[in-house]
């Protein structure tokens, strides 16, 4: 590296330089070459980004992924589907509710089985809550990338009570397996309608608090707005998905223009990103929050923002689906080795990073020939390079924080 | 527009570069990998179509039929018409099988079309060994000229996906067997 | 090396093996030392008549070490007592202990003010630094002739007549100083954050509130392997901590907390207090070069960024008070706001005002504290500076750290503040003065003395705390931007206005009355204001929604 | 005697950090080394009972002029000749040389008038009569160094935005 | 012996100046040579206010001493300019490389 860097800069001095000044010369404001990560407070697991840098500029920056790579789509060929679930829970572990959802829908797209009613309402309100969730990881850890240490506690504590829910719900605390080909494996317990509804009552004012601590904040706005600005057009031409698309202002939601399971029972609105003075919608009965300036549609502090609009959303879903929650069976009878027919289908659902998408090539085997997983934050990273140009090193977290990567889902 | 009219668009386009069609449950077309380049940009510059999301690349291998196949899956989303803040429409969704012989699969690249199949593409060289040629983040090893790994280390041998592929016992001294101390992977 | 089990390490009081291990320690030590004081006396009986620094260093030094031991002893004894007490009566505990901190802080003075008259030199009873000339034996002797209850005292004081015995005391006390208050603020820094963040922060450790958890978190320190990294610069990696400690310490030099109680009373304090505060920044550059690794480089440079070009706007606004106050020393800037609240720099004109402000951000991003807190900022460089550092070196960055916003929250009450004295003129406590020692101890408690200063200290570095655990950090450029296109045309401002305030308005002057009373009008409710909402807050923290909410957690 | 003793030390803390600067193969153990000689010089300040000096010696060249220095180094990096040694021969040329000024410069001084009186002349000035000596007696020298300052602010702001290639 | 007078600061100072020009002559680094130049300003500065002390008894030389720091840092600023744009253009801090004007 320091070579090249070197002899870049001073062609004339081939000869006299030996290895020793070579070490030496990495220290200095010419280009340096900066490993950020695999191990590095900011990269939010084991990405690495390879930095070339001038003092404190980047010059560019190039992502190396695979630290966590476990080739789930062999082990996809290898199982039953319903034995794959729990691989999906590994996928993007921050939201296996939505993993679980998006496969078991695929399957049973391509083997024709049919869900219950109740089912379909528990799952909704699994993966909302479970949206709820992911995106307070997102927010609190985004704190933590901009030196707030205090919202990441509350977006925990928050979260704390949703995890109670799932635990009561299935046991498990991080990945459920519990929304499987056919419904999901158990019922709701006792109770859980009404814990899941003084939570929702709690949990919607913290919303317009965490706005006030960390959204408007001066400093918050100026490290975030108009950081890392991706185009509609660019956001369409390298596949992004979820917030990291509608931040574009591209207003784009599988839920709402694909519908899939009965996401078109409920009312939701789906908020893009705004210039400033912009209004998102938001539910009745709560503040409505407003685009500070200093922001352009597309940048960090939009993509921040909409996920804690979202939230909003997702409490509105969730309080419809208990409200019209049926009684009945909680699954169908599907058989244990369920034959998967001659043939292919490709399904994609909205995860709350993005759209996740299943191919699976059935071969009339109970066994799936070939299981090939999208996942949203692999296709939404790609961007990274192309925006991580001439930035501040201080923007680099900003970025990769925004674009909110989860990397169990872009090594797979 | 419905699948079929597509097929119809392409076939009357391109004529026998597209091998053949299959309106199934996953609507398709199969088409020659030598024609895939202008096929793709048609696709997504003819207005008619406007293929202007590529979702993602399934690449699959069929040793019985010797051959591997890369699985183009498009979108084509619109923007609302007059109102500003609706919502974007999918016209219609649609999928290109491309097959090439196992032996040296290689197909053109079409990374310079929709800058997402840039990663999609070296994931699928890296787990399945299609080489995709023209593809802009290309290395050269003992392999040839090929489009660079992303998910396996860059000295790894061999293409974990294909069904033949056997588990390395060992990678750099590190133990490479399964919990069944076999090679393979058997669950 | 037998395994530790898990409820071994959970156990709240210690292993009584080990313990008795230390106890055995530490009688051993107090039993040598009491030998060594006997030995030393001895040969000072036999030969040094005449050379009483040999014989301080013989005797006096002994015996110092065996008090040490003792008091250690006695803790290790005491620890289980002592924590069992404090859980159960934490509030009595805790506000005995402030009285009693308050009376032996009054016992020392009149000690020292005693042992003053002694040396017959000055009348007026100074405090700890300077009690005039040698003291002779002879003149002890007079002294033992009078009451007798003094015998035992000035035979111990005996060694003070030394000039050099008292700066070594004194040097002594300042160190002791600054690392016990670095480990209370750590601690308190760590409960205080766990208060905003609605956590409990340490809590187990010494019983009470986790109270010896920077203890603990100090033993742990010095057991930890240090660290230098392979291709290092050595020589300066291991020197840059002490680089960084040093001055810092120095500071305290000239640093007054009382109106006696300074060490050096110079007649340029401040310039030396603020270059010692700039000399600091060395040893963290240093650290950050000689660790070889790039993070540590970019701290380095962000901090030399910063302090260089902070320390301008610190300097300036602390001039806007030099020239209201017409002189460097502290301590006379001091004694200028000994009547009342009204009298505090702050309050003597809208410029001192607006100086106040502008000094304490200048002050924040001088002492790298957050949002200024780029030279260490974990999310991007993984600790900056500090990366490489571990153990010791990295404990001795971290009481600079500490020791530095004591200094900068320092030269903040002395010259806008009110340095030691309280918003209650001290003349009204002119007869508490002239009291016995309860009196007097009552009128330090509450007119003026060094607890003023230090609780004035406390507070602004609590502000310090909680602007950190609130704000996000800033980026390179906009802290580059905020000084030098906003904090210095205001404080140059600032010294302009001040300083045709002083030529264009006299003393006393109906204008200047009128600023005067308007500003510290608006300080008061400022301060006010604060006090109210922490009351409402603290009134209301069961119904308040959000951090500290209780009651409608479900499951509450 | 106690003054003596501390002046001493100062003194070889002074010239020992000097001597060490010269022999210094890396150019940011050189610039420790001159922390150590200005320290050195300012104690020497205060023993002279020039306060403000020294405070001002220990503010602008150690916490200004030295952070400065280091930070030039860390700009321009190790370049790779810094650790080259000077010939042999110039070494020694530079030591006669330099060992003959000292020699001539201490002779003269020894031989002119004023052999040194032990006795201080002058307690130390207050910053006060400093001040008031400045803005009377050494007005012009004070007006023409302040605007020096300003040149060398504006000159070395323009010469440091030099845009890179 | 104990009593220090003026000699022993201008010794001192003389050495000093001494050591700072040795710098000047040995080392290549500019920077170097910058460290040199503050060795002999300060050695200037000993003497000015060592004779202030002793000899003259006014604050003369104290204030000729402060106008030495301030000088100092000056030059030094001015020269850490020069040498940084000597950096990026040359891509060296060697005062003998940088013999030629072409900038």
């Amino acid at each position: 590296m320091a070579r090249d860097v070197l002899l870049e800069s001073v062609p004339d001095l081939r000869a006299d330089l030996d290895r020793e000044s070579m070490a030496a010369a990495d220290v200095r404001t010419e280009e340096m070459l900066v490993n950020m990560g695999p191990q590095h407070p900011s990269t939010h697991g084991v990405l690495r980004l390879v930095l070339r840098t001038d003092g404190e500029l980047v010059l560019d920056a190039v992502p190396h992924i695979g630290y966590l790579h476990r080739c789930a789509e062999k082990i996809g060929e290898n199982l039953a589907p319903y034995q794959f679930i729990p691989k999906t829970d590994r996928l993007d572990y921050l939201a296996a509710m939505n993993n679980n959802h998006v496969f078991s829908l695929a399957v049973e797209r391509l083997a024709g089985v049919e869900v219950p009613e109740r089912a379909r309402y528990i799952r909704i309100i699994m993966a909302e809550l479970n949206r709820i969730a992911s995106h307070l990881v997102s927010f609190g850890t985004y704190g933590l990338d901009m030196g707030a240490f205090t919202p990441f506690l509350y977006a925990f504590r928050e979260r704390e009570m949703i995890l109670d829910l799932f635990e009561a719900a299935c046991g498990a605390r991080l990945t459920y397996s519990y929304i499987t080909i056919g419904g999901v494996t158990h019922d709701l317990p006792d109770g859980f309608v009404e814990r899941c509804r003084e939570f929702l009552d709690y949990f919607e004012p913290k919303i317009d608090e965490y706005n006030r601590l960390l959204s408007y904040n001066q400093i918050f706005i100026k490290r975030t707005g108009c950081v890392g600005v991706i185009r509609p057009d660019e956001a369409i031409a390298w596949g992004l998905t979820g917030v990291c698309l509608r931040a574009s202002g591209v207003r784009w939601d599988l839920r709402r223009c694909l519908p899939y399971e009965i996401y078109d029972r409920f009312e939701f609105e789906v908020p893009v990103g705004l210039p400033p003075g912009g209004v998102p919608p938001v539910p009745a009965g709560v503040p409505a929050p407003k685009v500070p300036a200093g922001t352009c549609v597309g940048d960090c502090w939009n993509r921040y923002f909409l996920r804690m609009i979202e939230m909003y959303w997702s409490v509105a879903i969730v309080r419809q689906a208990l409200d019209g929650l049926p009684a009945g069976d909680y699954r169908s009878k599907v058989p244990r080795n369920l034959k998967l027919p001659e043939g292919e289908v490709y399904f994609e659902g909205e995860n709350p990073r993005g759209q996740l998408g299943f191919l699976i090539v059935g071969d009339g085997s109970p066994i799936p020939y070939r299981v090939k997983a999208r996942g949203p934050s692999f296709c939404n990273l790609s961007i990274a390079r192309r925006i991580c140009r001439n930035c501040l090193l201080a923007d680099i977290p900003a970025i990769i924080g925004s674009i909110d990567v989860v990397m169990g889902e872009v090594d797979r | 527009m419905s699948p079929e009219q597509i097929a119809e668009i392409l076939k009357a386009r391109f004529g026998d570069a597209v091998i053949a069609a299959d309106m199934g449950a996953h609507p398709q077309v199969i088409v020659a990998a030598g024609h895939w380049p202008e096929v793709a940009r048609f696709l997504r510059d003819e207005p008619a179509l406007g293929f202007n999301m590529l979702r993602s690349i399934t690449a699959v291998d069929r040793p019985a039929e010797h051959v591997l196949e890369a699985l183009y899956d498009l979108l084509a989303m619109t923007p609302p018409e007059g109102a500003p803040d609706g919502y974007w429409t999918a016209r219609h969704a649609f999928a290109v099988r491309i097959r090439v012989d196992r032996g040296d699969p290689h197909i053109p690249s079409v990374a310079h079309v929709w800058p997402a199949a840039d990663w999609h593409e070296r994931e699928a060289y890296d787990l399945l060994g299609i080489v995709f040629d023209g593809h802009p983040d290309s290395v050269e090893d003992h392999d040839g000229l090929h489009p660079r790994r992303i998910l396996c280390p860059d000295d790894w041998a061999g293409h974990p996906l294909r069904k033949d592929y056997v588990f390395p016992i060992e990678y750099h001294g590190i133990p490479g067997t399964t919990e069944y101390e076999t090679p393979n992977p058997v669950h | 090396m037998q395994a530790i089990r898990g409820e071994d390490i959970l156990k709240p009081r210690w292993d009584p093996a080990l313990r008795s291990r230390a106890l055995r320690a530490v009688c051993r030590g107090c039993l040598g030392a009491l030998a060594g004081a006997a030995a030393g006396a001895a040969v000072a009986r036999l030969g040094l008549r005449g050379h009483p620094v040999a014989v301080l260093l013989l005797v006096v030094v002994p015996l110092g070490l065996a008090a040490l031991a003792a008091v250690a002893g006695g803790l290790i004894v005491l620890a289980g007592p002592i924590g069992r007490a404090l859980r159960r009566f934490a509030a009595p505990v805790f506000w005995g202990a402030v009285i009693a901190s308050v009376l032996l802080i009054w016992g020392v003075a009149e000690l020292m003010g005693f042992v003053g008259e002694l040396a017959r030199v000055d009348p007026v009873p100074e405090a700890v630094t300077a009690f005039g000339g040698p003291l002779t034996t002879g003149e002890l002797r007079e002294s033992l002739r009078g009451p007798g209850r003094f015998v035992l005292l000035s035979g111990l004081l005996w060694p003070l007549q030394f000039g050099v015995v008292r700066d070594l005391v004194v040097v002594a006390g300042v160190v002791a100083f600054v690392s016990v208050f670095a480990m209370f603020a750590i601690w308190w820094e760590r409960k205080v954050s766990a208060r905003i963040q609605s956590r409990l922060g340490p809590m187990r450790v010494g019983g009470w509130h986790g109270w010896a958890q920077s203890l603990a978190d100090g033993i742990k320190l010095l057991g930890k392997e240090d660290l230098i990294p392979a291709g290092a610069d050595r020589p300066l990696f291991c020197l840059a901590p002490y680089l960084a400690f040093v001055p810092a310490l120095c500071g305290f030099i000239a640093l007054p907390f009382g109106a006696y109680w300074v060490f050096r009373n110079l007649d340029v304090g401040l310039v030396f207090v603020l270059a010692m505060v700039g000399v600091e920044v060395i040893g963290v550059i240093l650290g950050g070069w000689a660790s070889n690794n790039k993070w540590s480089l970019y701290g380095a440079m962000r901090e030399a960024c910063q302090m260089v070009s902070y320390e301008i706007p610190m300097g300036m606004a602390l001039l806007v008070v030099v020239t209201a106050a017409g002189t460097l020393n502290l301590t006379e800037i001091g004694e200028l706001q000994k009547s009342g609240w009204a009298s505090w720099l702050a309050f003597r004109n809208p410029f001192t005002f607006v100086a106040c402000f502008l000094y304490f951000v200048a002050a924040l991003a001088s002492c790298k504290r957050a949002p200024f807190d780029l030279p260490e900022a974990e999310s991007e460089l993984v600790a900056g500076f500090m990366t490489e550092y571990s153990g010791f070196r990295w404990c001795l960055f971290f009481f600079a750290e500490y020791a530095a916003m004591f200094i900068v929250s320092g030269l903040a009450t002395t010259l806008f503040l009110g340095a030691w004295y309280s918003p209650l003129p001290v003349r009204w406590g002119a007869v508490l003065a002239e009291g016995g020692l309860l009196s007097r101890a009552v009128h330090g408690l509450v007119f003026c003395g060094p607890l003023w200063f230090v609780a004035k200290c406390i507070l602004l570095i609590y502000v310090q705390m909680w602007i950190r655990w609130t704000l996000p950090r800033v980026r390179i450029d906009q802290v580059l931007y905020a000084c030098v296109q906003v904090l210095l045309p205001l404080t140059m401002l600032a010294l302009l206005g001040q300083s045709l305030w002083e030529l264009l308005v006299p003393r006393g002057s109906a204008l200047g009355l009128a600023a005067n009373a308007i500003t510290s009008a608006i300080g008061a409710v400022l301060v006010m204001g604060a006090v109210g909402a922490a009351a409402y807050g603290r009134m209301n923290r069961r119904r308040l929604v959000g951090s500290l909410a209780v009651e409608h957690l479900p499951g509450a | 005697m106690f003054e003596a003793f501390v002046f001493y030390l100062l003194a070889t803390v002074a010239v020992g950090s000097a001597v060490a600067i010269v022999l210094a193969k890396d150019i940011v153990r050189a610039a420790v080394w001159l922390l150590g000689t200005l320290g050195a010089v300012a104690g020497l300040y205060f023993l002279l009972a020039a306060y403000f000096l020294g405070a001002v010696q220990l503010i602008v060249y150690v916490g200004g002029t030295l952070v400065l220095i280091i930070f030039g180094v860390m700009l321009t990096g190790r370049s790779p000749w810094a650790r080259q040694r000077p010939s042999r021969w110039e070494v020694l040329a530079a030591a006669v040389t330099c060992s003959l000024l000292f020699g001539t410069v201490v002779g003269e001084m020894m031989g002119a008038g004023w052999a040194g009186s032990a006795r201080p002349t002058t307690k130390g000035q207050t910053v006060a009569e400093l001040g008031r000596e400045l803005l009377t007696t050494y007005l012009v020298p004070f007006e023409a160094v302040s605007v020096l300052l300003l040149v060398v602010m504006i000159g070395a702001a323009y010469l440091a935005r030099v845009e890179r290639r | 012996m104990f009593a220090v007078g003026l000699m022993h600061y201008v010794v001192l100072s003389a050495m000093l100046a001494g050591l700072g020009i040795l710098v000047m002559v040995t080392k290549r680094n500019a920077i170097g040579i910058l460290i040199g130049v503050e060795l002999v300003l300060n050695a200037g500065n000993i003497n000015w206010a060592a004779f202030s002390r002793y000899q003259v008894g006014d604050a003369g030389g104290v204030i000729a001493a402060l106008f030495g720091v301030v000088l100092a840092a000056a030059e030094a600023a001015v020269a850490i300019a020069v040498f940084v744009n000597m950096y990026n253009n040359l891509a060296t801090v060697d005062v003998d490389r940088a013999s030629e004007l072409s900038g």
